[in-house]
């Protein structure tokens, strides 16, 4: 009992030298938003509270949901490449990868939770009444599962009595191929719509994964960078440079993606694609678009990264900052334009209203503390547990 | 085992079937020892509920009179829960205020005072209309003939919550096995009848009154209900989540 | 004996633009006062050509009741579901609200409902054809531009319509066959 | 927190209101024992669904409906399939007829005025109180003015009105004013001075139809509005002429854009071609006809080019109109529509277009203009007292009233025209002439009104010129509105009584005369929900509070007194109503069974009968007997016997436009935009503006701009569009009301009543709501 106590001991410690507190406190406060958030859509409801219509169905909440699962199945993946496929220099990252992997995907589950009307139905009819055709039921099951197999990644990397490598690869093997599974199919949510043209093919499920990846490593470069106030000891910096280039791959693919997406959606001007990708060309979006996604989400984190020449650990933690801000605007974005376009004209009595022919959608303030709420768990927890546990990790 | 106000409550809602008396289950006969009611709290209570019964009827002569004279009973209440003591304006002041408030205005009602304007989509009568009609039967009342009033009054639930007290405090020496029954009742009309009605029902006067009265009765009515949780769980004996502290 | 196939025959050519359908269907179905809340709609389509010289038609509209439902594939909890009769209905106490319904539906027919806390749609006002009546847009029309029926039955108002004058269907290049036929 | 909570419940330890509980005074209870205990649950309404059979009073069609009752509630109205009227169609309106005694607004119980006028405040009285109060206003208006027609008596049309009449003959005053003058009268007498009578179209049959002005659409009228698009039989064409591309013309095979107030113009071009071409249909002219040189003559300088000039459409398109109407006669139809409250010439308009239907022959006959036909009931043969002090109408012994004060007598030069300039020539006894009444009200003249007594109408937002109204309110000394709502002018009232809604209330039967006769009766569909009561009720129970009152009595024989307290008093309104009901069916057998049922009785199935009128002996209302092309009578009251073509001598100033009004499908009138699944359909009304002059202007669609006529000025959005002719703008009535209650239509768009001018039509004495010229400005 007593060497239980000590074993557990030995994973706990008090790190004053990480800075946490500053963002504990932040993630405090936003979960305090958050809470307030979730008051709101119980006393008020959901209808009151959001603001997505019936015309734009899916608003902030889906994207961030995506922005958080995402980049959690991207850590995961990357937590494999180190397990599961021999790159040693990401096993030295794998018990904050795990961890992080795990809080990002509990973020987005409260954000979809909060989405959905009623995400306790959800629990027992995804059991008595699946409906397999829906991608959302595959959507569903691959995260589930992902999430307990991070679960049992945790405790495994947590073992006081030491990691069992077997069992951690073979886990992680798991977690990288349930991670694209459960991405691809988030993709195909969308990529399955018929209706919205914009949504509909492979375009998503590939995107959505390559931009997981990218996410994860920039979220790993991030979190390195601060943990170790700018400056990353010198045993990561082989995990951080393959970090950097794994990320500009990504971030190379993505522009690849991105160009022939929108030229496809140009040419010839296919209706509804094509009113999707003026919304973000030279619509309502266009600042999102090129600002955000562009410029913070594409050109920049690969220009600091090919600057970085992969070394410069700062540099590289920049750029995934700037990526990780960017995604959010590249989620977001991808959802409402593919809703821009209105399923029927908005003439007179269709019920439609419609502005220059196209809907339109912001995101009340409800949504916004529901956002608040999924970034302020992240960075309550993850913080918490840098500030009391012992996330090094040694090579195996 | 013993039910709490939190749980009964939710029973209350939940079930939505017809409480007649005597046909209770064991489960809710046992949930209550009549011996925990707080007699003299539910007789102050039910003057209050007539007191604001009264208020939100029309003011004749003979209401008004009533409302006059008991006025200084009540400055306790009113002190506590409308932040003042109502002045009263005169009756030919107070019965135009009344009408262009709760009956009718310039082509409309500002402050209708019926419950089922509150529920659904602001008419009369809503799908809860019928449900009231049927506690109230079967709880042994119904409508004088000479009144022509809807049930779901903000004045007959008063008085109907007074007069469910005041069978409580009576039967509560007998062996009377339909106590549990009027706990239903009463609760229901507050929880599903009055208390949705009451945040709107007072921003509708406070941005129409003429005079204060109605706005500070208004207010009365408005924390009262806000605060009914505790008021129950100490008048009637329950055990509660989450005010056990006053229980202590 | 062979299922039942309802269908709705639409000769908008008629339409009034009376809106008498809209306001019938909301007291039948209990479906609230509210810009998003509608199962039908009349929508004055875009007015042809220039003064003098004008055109303009009127367009009924709802629910498909697609035989290839692109909302029932998506939902998740096989809330949305077909009917032996070719009716697409949504069991409320089985949607959880993701509204993927609503995204995947093509003509905009569906919306959230907080009077049953599901997301909802036109029903062919079932609980009333199980009973032998119309549905209730059809019943109120004053010239009839519905028609409701049995593709089934060779003799019914729908099938005659059908086989005696050419139609249409809406976005048929979605492929979701839908029970709703616009005649010529 | 815990010591706040407790200090807060503080009332709940301490005796003191607890004590004063006990002092409450006795009767003051308004629940009691329930009857029986232990208490019988059969008599809950559970599970019961009840289908009840009336009809509708959303407008004046009074379709079938069948109210389905659930649980005691009306869940839905839904039409009634086999009615012959209706056709087995519900409007919008209909259907929002379900909220109508469910809307917390209605009236709920009599409310005396204690305050100012329009200031809004009220005391509650009982209906006895009620009852005596107005018994004793009618009293002291009679004999402070020694003339009973010191009160007016205004009303619509409804079932209940029968009963409002004997309030008003029980009181004896001349002075009614009906909707009549605001709506239909021009039309009513411009056929009739041919035909004798208003017909109906038969257009289940017709092959051809021609509409001038009438969009029948969004107007709608049963059994018009269905068949003219349900029955469209294969090749049947409709024409439509109207300055706005409406609904109706959207459905036309052929739409023209006409000039407004040149609709005569066309039809005498048609005239002249049918004539000229000898299209007309011989026999026909010969047989029934008087007047038809005098026509030819008239005619004969009215060819189609000179039309096109007045009514900017090519003389070709009338030449062809002219001809398919003469090749599908008798089986073609110039629409007499309803509404004809347009210009100051109508009743020789609408005279031009009977006598078009007569010169074809389109008469009488299946798929031709029909005469009505009704099914008889038998009537209550009631004799009201006469009374000594009773004057005539004031807007008949007005003398020159019109020429002195009528705007109109000005602005469109009457004399040359033949109009009259005096006094209207044919004013209708019971619906007066609104115009004129409350202009002989405001000048005195011949002598004064005090009393204004309404009944289920608004003149304050349905008369033009709503400033004048309001003037003549101001002169009331007693002023009783019997309402479902609190209207416009309820507001203004001293004393307002609730009348029950068509839902609740027993309606007498009524006979409804067409080309498919029926008669109809209402029943509760549901029970009471408040304090109503009906016209019925209500005339009763003033009538023996005026009984009470000696004063009221002291100018007529005793004897005819006492026959009244026997005749109108017990016999009738002291019984229930089902026995008046049952009196008026006595001649129908098995009827009373009917209507409870189906809402409505026919005779025959309700088949068509056509051609009574052509039978040998006929005649038709008129000096000769015959349908008069040329009216003898007119002639008589030095007007044109024949429809010269009237020119307007005022035509507006360059960037005045002319203002027209109309309907939606959706509303009717004023009554209907507070409800709010009608409210929802249409938010607020929109100006229509042509799309070049909007360009001009630099108004843009949806914009706000400010409409300007002489009388009065309104903001409202502009909806810029194609859809009419660059000279005219419109909106639909029933917005920009004066109500802050009417929550839903207050302040969002514009009311006609306050930019109209008030023009009237001599002859008939309708109001002309299309004479009013209006500038427009960015607001």
């Amino acid at each position: 009992m007593s060497t239980r106590i000590e074993n557990l001991r030995s994973l706990i410690r008090i790190n004053r030298d990480v800075p946490t507190i500053p963002f504990i406190a932040a993630g405090a406060v936003l979960l305090v938003l958050g809470l307030i958030g979730v008051a709101r859509v119980i006393f008020e409801g959901h209808e009151a509270v959001y603001g997505a219509t019936r015309q734009v169905p899916w608003g902030l909440l889906i994207a961030t949901y995506a922005y958080f699962v995402i980049t959690s199945t991207g850590l995961a993946f990357i937590g494999g490449l180190g397990h599961a496929f021999g790159f040693h220099q990401y096993a030295r990252l794998s018990k904050r990868i795990v961890l992080m992997a795990f809080i990002v995907l509990l973020a987005g589950f409260t954000q979809i939770g909060m989405e959905l009307g009623h995400p306790f139905r959800l629990m027992y009819l995804f059991l008595i009444s699946p409906n397999f055709s829906a991608p959302i039921v595959w959507m569903g099951i691959f995260y589930g599962i992902e999430l307990l197999i991070l679960g049992l990644e945790l405790l495994v990397v947590f073992n006081p009595n030491g990691t069992n490598h077997k069992l951690a690869a073979v886990l992680g093997f798991l977690a990288l191929l349930v991670g694209v599974m459960a991405t691809s199919n988030l993709g195909f949510v969308f990529g399955s719509l018929t209706a919205r043209p914009f949504f509909h093919g492979i375009y998503f499920p590939t995107f959505l994964v390559v931009s997981g990846i990218a996410g994860g490593a920039s979220l790993l470069l991030v979190i390195y960078n601060i943990v170790y106030k700018f400056n990353v000891p010198d045993q990561f910096k082989d995990a951080m440079s393959s970090l950097g280039k794994l990320m500009g791959l990504c971030i190379g693919i993505m522009i690849f993606l991105s160009f022939w997406k929108i030229i496809s959606s140009l040419y010839t001007e296919p209706k509804e694609a094509y009113d999707s990708v003026i919304v973000l060309l030279s619509g309502p979006l266009y600042a999102n678009f090129w600002i955000g996604e562009v410029l913070m989400a594409l050109v920049l984190p690969l220009a600091l990264l090919i600057a970085s020449k992969a070394k410069e650990i700062r540099i590289m933690g920049l750029a995934g900052l700037t990526f990780l801000i960017g995604m959010f605007f590249t989620r977001y974005d991808f959802i409402v334009a593919g809703q821009m376009p209105p399923m029927r004209a908005g003439n007179e009595g269709s019920g439609v209203e419609a502005i220059n022919g196209l809907m339109h959608y912001v995101p009340s303030s409800g949504e916004w503390m529901i956002f608040a709420l999924g970034l302020g768990l992240f960075l309550f927890l993850y913080f918490l547990s840098e500030r009391f546990l012992i996330l090094d990790a040694d090579a195996h | 085992m013993e039910m709490s106000f939190e749980s009964l409550k939710e029973t209350i809602f939940a079930q939505s079937r017809t409480l007649r008396p005597g046909m209770q289950d064991k489960h809710e006969t046992s949930a209550w020892d009549k011996n925990r009611l707080d007699v003299e709290s539910a007789l102050a209570l039910k003057n209050i509920f007539f007191y604001l019964s009264l208020i939100f009827r029309y003011p004749t002569e003979q209401i008004y009179s009533e409302i006059a004279g008991h006025l200084e009973a009540f400055t306790d209440f009113f002190t506590d829960y409308g932040g003042a003591v109502p002045e009263l304006p005169p009756i030919d002041d107070l019965q135009p205020e009344y009408i262009s408030l709760f009956v009718n205005n310039q082509g409309f009602v500002p402050a209708a005072p019926y419950a089922s304007c509150y529920q659904g989509d602001g008419l009369l009568m809503s799908d809860n209309f019928y449900r009231l009609r049927q506690i109230i039967m079967e709880s042994g009342f119904m409508l004088d003939a000479s009144v022509h009033e809807l049930e779901d009054h903000l004045a007959v639930l008063l008085e109907f919550c007074s007069s469910l007290l005041n069978t409580l405090v009576e039967k509560n020496n007998s062996s009377d096995k339909n106590l549990m029954a009027c706990i239903y009742a009463l609760l229901e009309i507050s929880y599903r009848y009055i208390e949705p009605l009451v945040d709107d029902f007072t921003d509708k006067i406070n941005s129409y009154a003429s005079y204060d009265f109605y706005k500070v009765t208004g207010k009365a009515l408005k924390s009262l209900f806000h605060d009914a949780d505790p008021i129950y769980v100490q008048l009637l004996g329950f055990r509660s989540n989450s005010t056990n502290e006053l229980q202590g | 004996m062979k299922n039942k196939r309802y269908a709705i025959v639409l000769d908008t050519k008629k339409c009034l633009n009376c809106k008498a359908c809209t306001v019938a269907c909301k007291f039948e179905n209990f479906v609230p006062v509210g810009d998003d809340t509608y199962r039908i709609w009349v929508t004055e389509l875009p007015l042809q050509g220039k003064f003098p010289h004008l055109h303009q038609e009127y367009q009924t509209s709802q629910c498909q009741h697609c035989e290839n439902a692109p909302c029932e594939k998506v939902c998740p909890t096989k809330a949305t579901f077909t009917t032996p009769e070719g009716v697409v209905l949504v069991d409320y106490k089985k949607c959880i609200l993701c509204k993927a319904c609503m995204t995947a539906c093509p003509y905009d027919a569906r919306f959230v409902s907080e009077h049953h806390e599901s997301v909802e749609k036109c029903t062919f006002c079932m609980h009333r054809v199980s009973e032998g009546r119309e549905p209730a847009c059809v019943e109120t029309c004053p010239v009839r531009v519905r028609e409701f029926g049995d593709l089934n039955d060779p003799n019914s108002k729908v099938s005659r319509l059908l086989s005696s004058r050419p139609y249409l269907q809406l976005k048929p290049e979605k492929n979701t066959r839908p029970r709703l036929f616009y005649v010529l | 927190m815990k010591k706040k909570l407790m200090s807060r419940r503080k009332f709940l330890g301490l005796s003191s209101s607890a004590i004063a509980g006990a002092l409450f005074g006795p009767n003051l209870n308004m629940l009691t024992a329930a009857p029986t205990d232990p208490f019988d649950y059969s008599i809950l309404p559970k599970g019961t669904r009840e289908y009840i059979a009336s009809n509708c009073a959303m407008c004046v069609n009074k379709c079938g409906i069948i109210g389905e009752v659930v649980n005691g509630k009306l869940h839905k109205i839904n039409p009634n399939p086999r009615h012959v009227k209706s056709r087995g169609m519900l409007c919008a309106k209909g259907n929002a007829g379900v909220s109508l005694p469910y809307s917390p607004d209605r009236l709920k119980t009599p409310l005396l005025r204690t305050g100012k006028r329009g200031e809004g405040k009220w005391k509650e009285i009982s209906w006895d109180e009620a009852f005596k109060y107005v018994a004793k206003n009618l009293a002291d208006l009679k004999q402070k003015y020694e003339n009973r027609s010191s009160v007016a008596f205004a009303s619509t049309e409804g079932f209940q009105e029968e009963f409002y009449y004997y309030l008003v003959n029980s009181f004896g005053s001349l002075n009614t004013v009906r909707h009549t003058t605001l709506c239909l009268s021009t039309n009513i007498q411009g056929w009739s001075s041919v035909f004798g009578s208003f017909p109906d179209a038969d257009l289940a049959n017709a092959e051809y139809v021609l509409m001038l002005g009438s969009d029948r659409a969004q107007a709608l009228i049963t059994p018009d509005s269905v068949d003219f698009q349900r029955y469209k039989p294969k090749g049947q064409k409709l024409i439509v002429l109207d300055p706005r591309f409406t609904e109706t013309g959207a459905k036309a095979d052929r739409w023209y854009p006409i000039k407004p107030r040149t609709d005569q113009g066309f039809v005498l071009a048609m005239i002249n071609v049918i004539i000229s071409e000898n299209l007309y249909d011989h026999k026909f002219v010969e047989t029934y006809t008087h007047g038809f040189e005098e026509l030819k003559e008239l005619v004969a300088e009215y060819t189609p080019e000179w039309a096109e000039k007045k009514c900017e459409i090519a003389a070709d398109e009338i030449r062809k109109t002219a001809r398919e109407f003469a090749d599908h006669a008798p089986r073609s139809v110039i629409y007499p529509g309803r509404r004809s409250s347009f210009y100051s010439h109508e009743v020789y308009v609408r005279q031009t277009f009977a006598i078009l239907a007569a010169i074809c022959g389109c008469w009488d006959t299946k798929g031709a203009v029909v005469p009505k036909s009704s099914i008889k009931l038998a009537s209550h043969d009631v004799m009201f007292p006469f009374f000594n002090l009773t004057r005539d109408r004031v807007d008949r012994e007005a003398v020159n009233l019109v020429k002195d004060v009528v705007p109109s007598a000005v602005q469109c030069p009457m004399i040359g025209t033949g109009l009259p300039d005096d006094s209207c020539a044919f004013l209708s006894e019971k619906d007066g002439s609104w115009i004129t009444f409350r202009e002989a009200v405001l000048q005195d003249d011949p002598y004064p009104v005090r009393g204004f007594f309404c009944f289920k109408q608004n003149p304050v937002q349905s008369v033009p010129n709503v400033k004048k109204t309001m003037k003549m309110l101001e002169k009331m000394e007693f002023i009783c509105v019997i309402e479902q709502q609190m209207s416009d002018t309820a507001w203004y009232a001293d004393i307002v009584l609730p009348h029950s809604t068509y839902l609740e209330s027993w309606d007498p039967a009524h006979s409804i005369g067409g080309i498919w006769p029926i008669v109809e009766m209402r029943q509760p569909v549901i029970k009471p929900l408040f304090d109503t009561k009906t016209m019925f009720e209500i005339s009763g129970g003033i009538i023996h509070e005026m009984l009470k009152i000696p004063s009221l009595w002291d100018d007529i024989d005793p004897v005819d007194l006492v026959d009244f307290k026997k005749n109108v008093v017990e016999d009738i309104l002291d019984k229930p109503i089902q026995d008046y009901i049952k009196h008026q069916l006595v001649n129908h057998p098995g009827a009373y069974k009917q209507l409870l049922k189906e809402g409505f009785y026919t005779v025959d199935g309700g088949r068509p009968t056509y051609g009574k009128t052509l039978k040998p002996g006929f005649r038709f209302k008129s000096k000769t007997g015959k349908i008069e092309l040329f009216n003898e009578r007119y002639k008589e009251f030095g007007l044109f016997p024949l429809p010269k073509y009237c020119e307007p001598e005022i035509l507006p100033d360059p960037g005045q436009y002319r203002f027209l009004v109309g309907r939606t499908a959706w509303n009717t009138h004023t009554s209907t935009q507070n409800n709010p699944y009608l409210w929802e359909i249409q938010k607020e009304n929109a100006v229509w503006l042509n799309t070049g002059e909007a360009k001009k202007k630099g108004i843009v669609d949806g914009e706000y701009v400010r409409i300007k006529s002489k009388i009065g000025e309104q903001r409202i959005k502009a909806y810029v569009t194609e859809k009419i002719r660059p000279d005219c703008v419109f909106y639909v009535n029933g917005w920009g009301r004066k109500s802050p209650g009417m929550s839903r239509a207050y302040k969002s768009g514009a009311s006609e009543a306050e930019i109209i001018d008030d023009v009237l039509d001599t002859i008939s004495g309708g109001v002309c709501m299309h004479e009013t010229f209006v500038t427009i400005k960015k607001a």
